[in-house]
């Protein structure tokens, strides 16, 4: 399961393309998570996309979109196929392969949280990847567990009354920390290099390893389609998402703004935050800087 | 076909004789046989109660037992007076109990008490009954030889704990048939 | 090969022209999506220093690395218009599709 | 060479899956299915068993691993029961879509609620229709022969179609008995390795379990239906050829016992056929022209045969272990549906037995046979019985 040792960049990544003419919406930060993970583990990869929308955009007979193999997995089972997988390679002898997973905010951190978890703790050599566009996009953007606070969705309504979504993203990169991973990581397409380091890294993990990478969604979010990979890197520019990795029972911190950029600026661009008050953006503000507080005292910084 | 029921607590090994007893009769007897447990969670101490069926022929029949021709009562606590009743015409009872007398007034065709806890504490140095009972049970009903059911025991267990239970089921085996000679 | 081509299908006439299961070869591409654009991206090769970074942040993957330069190919680009904002030299145009000039 | 063994229900179809030598096994434990799993971790413990052994956290993701070696080209084993049956239920219709030939074994047992760990066929029953074979088995010998039958059956190219093993909770698979148990080298010979066309595979990569618009979708599904339809031949062949390698057969889709000149026939499946045995003999020598048919696989539904066995008799009883509430049970709805497109106009009568774990007794049969001399007489008899209900119901 080599990748030889250099680190992939820009210039010697495969010119392979394995996810191409696939039907997601232009601008789709989703599909390149998923083009960048598959040019970094190359053409001898299974991939286990679970129902959700790169399931539904890459596999629609006859156009079959991934070059390498790939199978769609029941919603909540991306993780269990996974190691069904990786069971069935060991079992059948295979030499030099990936198996990795890609699946959605609400596939990972809702319905499929539990086989997760028992992969995590069967310690199974798969890679997860959690591309996390923080809504239920393919259905037509309805609120996950993911969902941020204050972020209106088609479930979450905001209104006189509720304004929005009124609960926290879960925190899934520290759920699966705390199972003992063997490597996790967040990531964010907003910082590719740092994103396809991590699922390089990833790769040569002998157990289980999470990668949770942030991937915004221009229809979900109400952005122009040409704006995705800069709000991805406004989203950590200003603190309200983190780049860091989990490993041998330590969290490391990858990036350490001196300054953050304005998170109302962040949130003004996107459509289904116009609705905030000030006292909400106080809100989202005050949790970044108590999280900010949290992780500078306890995590390693690199 | 000859039907035995055998009561026990869990953690006696009533299942366990029942077991023994078939898989001798069905491997080395050349008879048919099963063996079943009373279905349900395993709870230890809770009354567990455990089936063999043998036969010349293959038992199609999976029914519960309704009239035995034996019924083996490894904790004497469990006896009630109305296993009489689940009795076939020739059945009989065997209780283990050190104190023959209390049962005196049945009917003496129909119940036999033998002293197993004795015999199991004496040999095993543990209060496990299910193969002294399993001796007491080939002495008045000659379903298998006692050969038999060595080589069943044989299948099921090893080295000191196989011997020591072999010399349960023998010491009780020969006293009994020398009681009734 | 580093890209599936387009093949022509033509719908099974016999149950046993499709395959056995949802099981089909993989990189089987028979639409386009050329018709999902208004504009398209137009590199002006003069300003362009070959950074390969638009090339990193298309998720079509329809931006070919050539020597130093870059290429597109159009029968899969939905005109998103990632690469041109992304462009550190702004060497890429959005141009309405049908030769009109972008905004 | 072979040995006779002193085995469970249970025990039996671990042998046979020992025997048949899966690459993966992932299961999840429940009652009465435990056994199995415990016996399958022993075995590869010990090394008499060389096969991935999963530890999964729930039944969908035994069956979604399974899905997952399978779509690779691995031969995979779960087992479950009731309630995990149920809860891998998605799975279920998603493996058999997938033509991922997965064996499962099934320890029958009852729904909740009322909770109850005992056997009757609700569980299966009411997945019928998940597009898996369903078998039941009568005996441990019958369950270990068709763990190895399965694999056969499932894997074969015409057929790819998951094979669901029944065996019922406790009176099978906690009973003990005797058992002939193969060798490795006659199950070998029997039942090649898996080999499929239809994989994911690193040197001709696949993509599968694909989306398919209402344009074509309705194809993949007749092909599904077709598959199953031609698992009948298949079935045969699968138990003809085994019965010629280790000289025991059980007769296909169905089994008939005493039907030639059978006045009054039941029909029953899986561990009760047992008993009607016992009764259709004892009835036998008392006069009665008594016959049974066991139905062997529910699907494909041995239609033809059910209809050639009753032909000639003058009543038929099926004895369900499962109600379809406000309706009948299932097997007898199938059963009647075969009769009544044959155009066979006799009485037909439905017994609901042993539901939560209730013993059927052969004074329960006994009960059903005497019913179907009466309506043959004439009488009107309820369409359907709860026999042995404890209390009276009538208003």
């Amino acid at each position: 399961m080599s990748n030889g040792t250099a680190t992939i960049n820009a210039r010697n990544i495969t010119d392979k393309e394995f996810f191409y003419g696939h039907k997601a919406c232009a601008g789709c930060g989703g599909s390149l998570a998923v083009r960048l993970i598959l040019k970094v583990l190359g053409e001898r990869t299974f991939t286990v996309i679970p129902a959700g929308c790169m399931s539904a955009v890459g596999f629609i007979y006859p156009q079959m979109c991934f070059l390498n193999n790939a199978i769609i997995s029941t919603f909540p089972g991306t993780a269990s196929m996974l190691s069904g997988i990786a069971a069935a390679a060991k079992a059948l002898g295979l030499k030099d392969y990936h198996v990795v997973g890609i699946a959605g905010d609400g596939g990972t951190a809702d319905i499929g949280l539990q086989a997760l978890s028992g992969a995590i703790d069967r310690r199974d050599r798969i890679i997860y990847i959690c591309y996390d566009n923080e809504a239920y996009m393919n259905t037509g953007i309805q609120k996950s567990g993911l969902t941020p606070f204050g972020a209106r969705t088609t479930t979450t309504p905001a209104g006189d009354n509720i304004p929005g979504t009124v609960t926290q993203k879960k925190n899934m990169f520290e759920i699966v920390a705390a199972h003992g991973i063997d490597y996790a990581a967040t990531a964010s397409i907003g910082y590719i290099q740092d994103f396809i380091n991590k699922v390089q890294k990833a790769s040569r993990v002998e157990g289980t390893s999470y990668i949770h990478v942030f991937a915004p969604c221009p229809t979900g979010w109400g952005i122009p389609e040409d704006s995705t990979i800069d709000i991805a890197k406004e989203v950590v520019d200003c603190g309200l998402w983190y780049l860091a990795e989990f490993e041998q029972g330590e969290f490391i911190l990858n990036k350490n703004p001196k300054e953050f950029s304005p998170v109302e600026e962040y949130l003004k661009k996107q459509s289904r935050f116009k609705h905030l008050s000030c006292e909400d953006i106080n809100t989202i503000i005050s949790s970044r800087d108590k999280k900010w507080e949290k992780i500078r005292k306890a995590w390693k910084i690199k | 076909m000859i039907e035995i029921r055998w009561h026990g607590r869990g953690g006696q090994g009533s299942f366990t004789a029942s077991k023994l007893l078939g898989a001798s009769a069905a491997l080395y007897g050349g008879k048919y046989a099963l063996a079943f447990p009373s279905f349900g969670p395993e709870r230890r101490g809770a009354p567990v109660l455990a089936f063999t069926k043998i036969d010349d022929k293959k038992i199609n029949d999976r029914s519960e037992i309704k009239k035995c021709d034996y019924i083996v009562v490894l904790d004497e606590t469990l006896f009630h007076e109305s296993f009489f009743n689940d009795l076939k015409d020739n059945g009989s009872i065997i209780v283990n109990s050190a104190d023959s007398k209390a049962y005196s007034s049945y009917d003496k065709t129909k119940i036999k008490t033998v002293d197993a806890t004795s015999i199991a504490l004496e040999i095993l140095g543990k209060p496990i009954t299910n193969t002294a009972m399993l001796g007491a049970l080939l002495a008045v009903s000659d379903i298998v030889r006692l050969d038999a059911l060595k080589k069943g025991m044989e299948s099921f267990m090893k080295g000191s704990l196989l011997e020591k239970n072999i010399e349960v089921v023998e010491r009780i085996f020969f006293r009994m048939k020398g009681e009734s000679l | 090969m580093n890209r599936p081509l387009l093949r022509k299908y033509e719908k099974p006439k016999h149950i046993n022209d499709y395959p056995v299961g949802p099981c089909f070869e993989a990189g089987y591409l028979v639409t386009e999506n050329s018709g999902w654009r208004t504009k398209k991206p137009v590199v002006v090769k003069d300003l362009c220093i070959g950074c390969f970074y638009c090339y990193m942040c298309c998720p079509e993957g329809v931006i070919l690395r050539k020597e130093k330069l870059i290429d597109i190919d159009y029968a899969f680009c939905k005109g998103c218009g990632i690469c041109a904002k992304v462009c550190p030299k702004k060497a890429i145009n959005m141009e309405r599709e049908g030769g009109k000039d972008g905004i | 060479m072979g040995y006779k063994a002193f085995l469970s229900g249970n025990e039996a179809v671990a042998e046979g899956v020992r025997l048949s030598k899966p690459h993966v096994i992932a299961a999840y434990p429940i009652t009465p299915q435990t056994v199995v799993v415990e016996r399958l971790a022993e075995m590869v413990e010990k090394g008499s068993l060389k096969s991935e052994f999963l530890h999964v956290e729930s039944e969908h993701s035994a069956l979604s691993a399974c899905m997952g070696a399978s779509s690779i080209g691995a031969r995979t084993f779960t087992a479950t029961s009731s309630q995990g049956l149920l809860y891998m239920a998605e799975c279920l219709h998603y493996a058999s879509g997938g033509r991922f030939p997965i064996v499962m074994m099934n320890a029958n047992r009852s729904l909740a609620l009322p909770w109850s760990i005992y056997g009757d066929h609700r569980d299966s029953m009411s997945l019928l229709d998940s597009g898996w074979i369903q078998v039941y088995a009568e005996d441990a010998q019958e369950s270990l022969d068709m763990v190895i039958q399965s694999y056969a059956i499932a894997e074969n190219l015409k057929v790819l179609t998951p094979v669901m093993l029944n065996l019922d909770g406790f009176v099978l698979t906690h009973t003990y008995e005797l058992v002939d148990v193969p060798s490795e080298e006659e199950v070998d010979k029997f039942l090649p390795p898996f080999d499929t066309p239809y994989k994911m595979d690193l040197e001709n990569p696949k993509n599968m379990g694909f989306s398919s618009s209402p344009a074509d979708n309705m194809e993949f599904k007749y092909q599904q239906h077709k598959a199953v339809l031609d698992a009948r031949r298949v079935i045969k062949e699968v138990d003809e050829a085994f019965g010629k390698a280790f000289g025991r057969s059980y007769g296909g889709l169905v089994d008939a016992y005493q039907c030639e000149d059978a006045d009054f026939i039941l029909v029953s499946l899986g561990s009760t056929t047992g008993t009607v045995r016992t009764v259709v003999d004892e009835l036998r020598e008392e006069g009665i022209k008594a016959g049974l048919v066991k139905i062997r696989f529910m699907r494909p539904f041995p239609e033809e045969e059910i209809v050639q066995l009753v032909r000639n008799t003058k009543a038929v009883g099926v004895i369900d272990r499962d109600i379809s509430f406000g309706y009948e049970g299932t097997v007898f709805t199938n059963v009647n549906s075969a009769l009544a497109k044959a155009d066979l106009q006799l009485p037909k009568l439905n017994f609901i037995a042993g539901l939560g774990g209730r013993d059927i007794s052969k004074e329960d049969i006994r009960e059903a046979f005497f019913d179907l001399i009466e309506a043959s007489e004439g009488k009107k008899k309820e369409r359907v019985k709860f026999l042995s209900l404890g209390v009276e119901i009538y208003e």
